[in-house]
């Protein structure tokens, strides 16, 4: 049901893990729906300069916030908040339908650490 | 990659002996057992000797059994057929059924009957006086599973029949997961109906049998040709029955020596696994639990990523995670028995077969704490991470 | 001594190739579709490959296919579904189905709806414009059989489908006898529901298959796992599943040689009948019938004993008559033709597979004027014994 | 479903054929049933000298008319009409419950075919 990319990134997935210095950091999903994100990021001018995450949930969860940290990586803010639920997906190759509402949250998870970021920068 | 197939409370594989005396049946002994000439009698004597083979593994008669497409229908027919029979009433069941009877349940409240949903205990018991309480005169059925599919839990179905019985109420079992593994006397113990499936017991896929004890009335689901005393027409699955036929066979020839083994992998598997990996629980009951049944919850991490981690290291497991499911909602037996819907999808189920070995065991218990941990090292909730703690602690509240 | 097999439309042999494809998935391949890991993806796959299949043989999507245990359950879910969907009303069909279909309709009167069975012809055909003038408001579905399972008739259902879709009625056709010998293309042909069977086209005996066309709505009569999209829960079938697809594709794939063979054996075999025996006659249409039935009845002679004879020698037949039915009642369909009852005992189904030869033809040829031959000699019903004449005359009133 | 007593006799039935010179005949059964049994007998004294069948019917109802030929054939007219239609289905080794009253009706046909006897000689 999952596609190759998918597969890869849930078994290897890049960036894991917490950012120690960050400038903002977004927790989404629920745990009680089985996915639970939280993306931090490091902002150097206006360009993510690192971007990690730690997720409980399904392989789906994972991937798709593997995903997100590496097509976030290195982008203008402005350019990140521009990234989509939907574009993670197509660069996974698609996610299955059933999955696509829950455990595609990572562009949410990216958007509430830029809104941290933007929150606490005030 | 070597495979280690640990889900057998999902499917067998089908067992050797079973495979030889099914196979001429397909392309030799093909005929139609409801045919008059030489092919439809060979049919039909084999379908009576393996009806004889089911019968025997359950302390039936042969003329007790009918055949079915597998467990679902059977479950279907004894529920729905005494429901439909009696046209309105009251059902007992248990809120930890397998969805062939809940659903069931289900759908026979849509149409006007009344269910009462039994509750279970921490280690998903039934309690025979919740039994003795929920009975009224309207009940037409009470139908609770010898044991569970998930968490393995084995009912007290003996005192729970007894109680219908001197109410004159029909009792159903369902004993999918148990037949073979949990010795069963209709008789004895006093069934009036009780579900089989044949591909949980190294038999082929696709057939099962219903008990219905002398004497129980019950309205036909599928109506056609009149098949089984016309209460599951269609041609006779005859490979099919054939091979289910064996395996009860072989199931009851090798009880003995399969229980016993199953008990002492599973004990070693469920002690080293709660010895290896820290915040690990055992879901399900300590000792009234199928022989195959191990089922564990892990903190933090969500049910299938764990199996698919499994799945990457060759082992196939099973998971009551939401995530996992069609519906995207935690298992109903985990939820019955108090667990909270983070809990439940840190679960995993791993099933026995008599193929495992020792050294199969070995590998799951090296590959398991392995797995675990690195799902753990992803996961925001493990530990540490103090934002998120907050999450956990309201989860704890509920 | 040697056995020929000339009921097909009973039950075929799994053919040789489509046990290859099935093999496996019961000891290698042998996960529940419904699994995460490895083995469960394998199974899925298979199934997912399978369905496409079936899909391609009746020219419809994969997704409009959904496995059941046989046509019985097909025909079933296709009519209750729809009557239960629509909570009342009235359903048409033919007076000449397979019980499967009638006993369904039966069981629905009971429960309050309406039926109406249309009359055929003496040649077995539904009349377009019966369906015309039945149809009402309150139709809720039309089934008509695409071919008959005794007397070989092929009805005009592109007709009948037609009607029913201009009025916006759902049209279900049991296809069992048919597919595989006459070319089906849901789409061009308006088909709602198509009911199908493996064992009938050299697959497994316990699948079988119902095509619901995309957006018409129906309700299950199994409930459980919501497999098959809550339509028919329970664990597939695998290696069923696997070898029914193998069959479909052989079906399309050799239609174009099978076709013609069997027409020529056929047209063989009931001219040199009924040249060689006297007083037999042709049942169904000379023209619109299945490739592989030949349907005959001869005077005087009682179809159970008739294929008791044939059967020790060697040849396997089937027939009408009341005293090879378990309700001791003569085949429906020979009465719906007009035939009287001592007519409809005096007949015999011949029905042809792709692996019959025309030796085997020669030799059936040979075998049957022997047999009719001793059972009028024993008969009083035949010729001489005037003292009969009565009864003969009798019949001959009705 | 037969004993192998009824395909037997199914197979070579005995004393199949009509009596010339009959002295009785009886008719029994129902074609539109399946089943119609014509006995003959030649009686000798009170005995019966020649029991003959023919019928029209299942293979229960030919073997059982085979046999009621041999069990009357000999015995005087007094025991022949002692012979139930258990005791036709008894030395046939059992016939298919479902066969027992519809295609067991030899008992009957000899019984009808010494009324006749008995008729005519009155
Ligand atoms: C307890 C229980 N009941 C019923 C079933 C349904 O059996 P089947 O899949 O053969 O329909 C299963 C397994 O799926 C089960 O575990
Ligand atoms: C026309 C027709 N419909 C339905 C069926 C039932 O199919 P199955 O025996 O697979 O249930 C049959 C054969 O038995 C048939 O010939």
């Amino acid at each position: 049901m999952y596609s190759e990319k998918v597969i890869e990134l849930f078994r290897n997935p890049r960036n894991m893990g917490e950012i120690e210095n960050r400038d903002g950091v977004g927790t989404v999903g629920n745990p009680i729906c089985g996915d639970l994100m939280t993306i931090y990021i490091k902002v150097d001018g206006d360009r993510l300069k690192d971007v990690k995450f730690k997720t409980f949930g399904c392989a789906a969860a994972i991937a798709t916030s593997s995903m997100i940290t590496e097509l976030a990586k290195g982008k203008t803010i402005e350019e990140a908040l521009q990234i989509t639920r939907d574009d993670v997906a197509e660069e996974l190759d698609g996610l299955p339908p059933i999955k696509m509402h829950c455990s595609n949250l990572a562009a949410d998870g990216l958007h509430a650490a830029i809104e941290d970021y933007k929150r606490k920068k005030e | 990659m070597k495979r280690i197939y640990m889900d057998h409370a999902a499917t067998t594989q089908v067992d050797q002996e079973v495979m030889e005396v099914m196979l001429p049946y397909f392309t030799t002994y093909y005929g139609n057992a409801s045919s008059f000439h030489s092919y439809g009698r060979e049919a039909h004597d084999a379908m009576e000797d393996a009806r004889k083979k089911v019968a025997e593994l359950i302390g039936a008669e042969s003329d007790e059994i009918i055949f079915t497409a597998g467990g679902t229908e059977a479950d279907n027919i004894a529920i729905k057929g005494v429901a439909y029979k009696k046209e309105k009433g009251t059902i007992i069941t248990s809120s930890i059924e397998h969805p062939a009877v809940l659903e069931t349940c289900r759908a026979l409240e849509r149409e006007g009957f009344n269910v009462t949903y039994l509750p279970v205990d921490r280690f998903g018991m039934v309690q025979p006086p919740d039994v003795e309480s929920a009975k009224k005169d309207e009940t037409i059925i009470i139908s609770i599973m010898h044991a569970n599919n998930e968490i393995g839990t084995v009912q007290p179905i003996k005192e729970i029949a007894k109680i219908a019985s001197e109410n004159g109420i029909p009792f159903h079992a369902d004993a999918v997961q148990s037949a073979g593994k949990v010795s069963i006397d209709v008789k004895r113990m006093n069934i009036d109906l009780l579900s089989l499936s044949s591909h949980k017991i190294y038999g082929p896929k696709g057939v099962g049998a219903l008990y219905i004890k002398k004497g129980v009335k019950i309205n036909p689901i599928i109506h056609g040709g009149g098949h089984e005393r016309g209460l599951r027409s269609s041609t006779e699955n005859i490979p099919g029955i054939v091979g289910f036929g064996k395996a009860c066979e072989l199931a009851k020839k090798r009880m003995d020596t399969d229980v016993p083994y199953l008990i002492k992998l599973r004990d070693k598997l469920i002690n080293n696994t709660l010895d290896k990996i820290e915040e690990s629980y055992l879901n399900g009951h300590s000792t009234k639990r199928l022989p195959n049944n191990a089922h564990f919850r892990f903190t933090a991490i969500e049910g299938e990523s764990l199996i698919m981690s499994l799945d990457d290291k060759g082992i196939a497991a099973s998971t009551g995670s939401a995530c996992s499911s069609k519906k995207l909602e935690p298992s109903h037996v985990l939820m019955a028995i108090g667990l909270n819907e983070v809990e439940a999808h840190g679960s995993l189920r791993l099933t026995l077969g008599r193929e495992n070995t020792d050294e199969e065991l070995e590998y799951v218990l090296e590959a398991l704490p392995e797995v675990v941990e690195r799902l753990r090292e992803i996961s925001p909730l493990w530990k540490k991470d103090l934002e998120i703690e907050k999450w956990r602690k309201e989860m704890e509240k509920r």
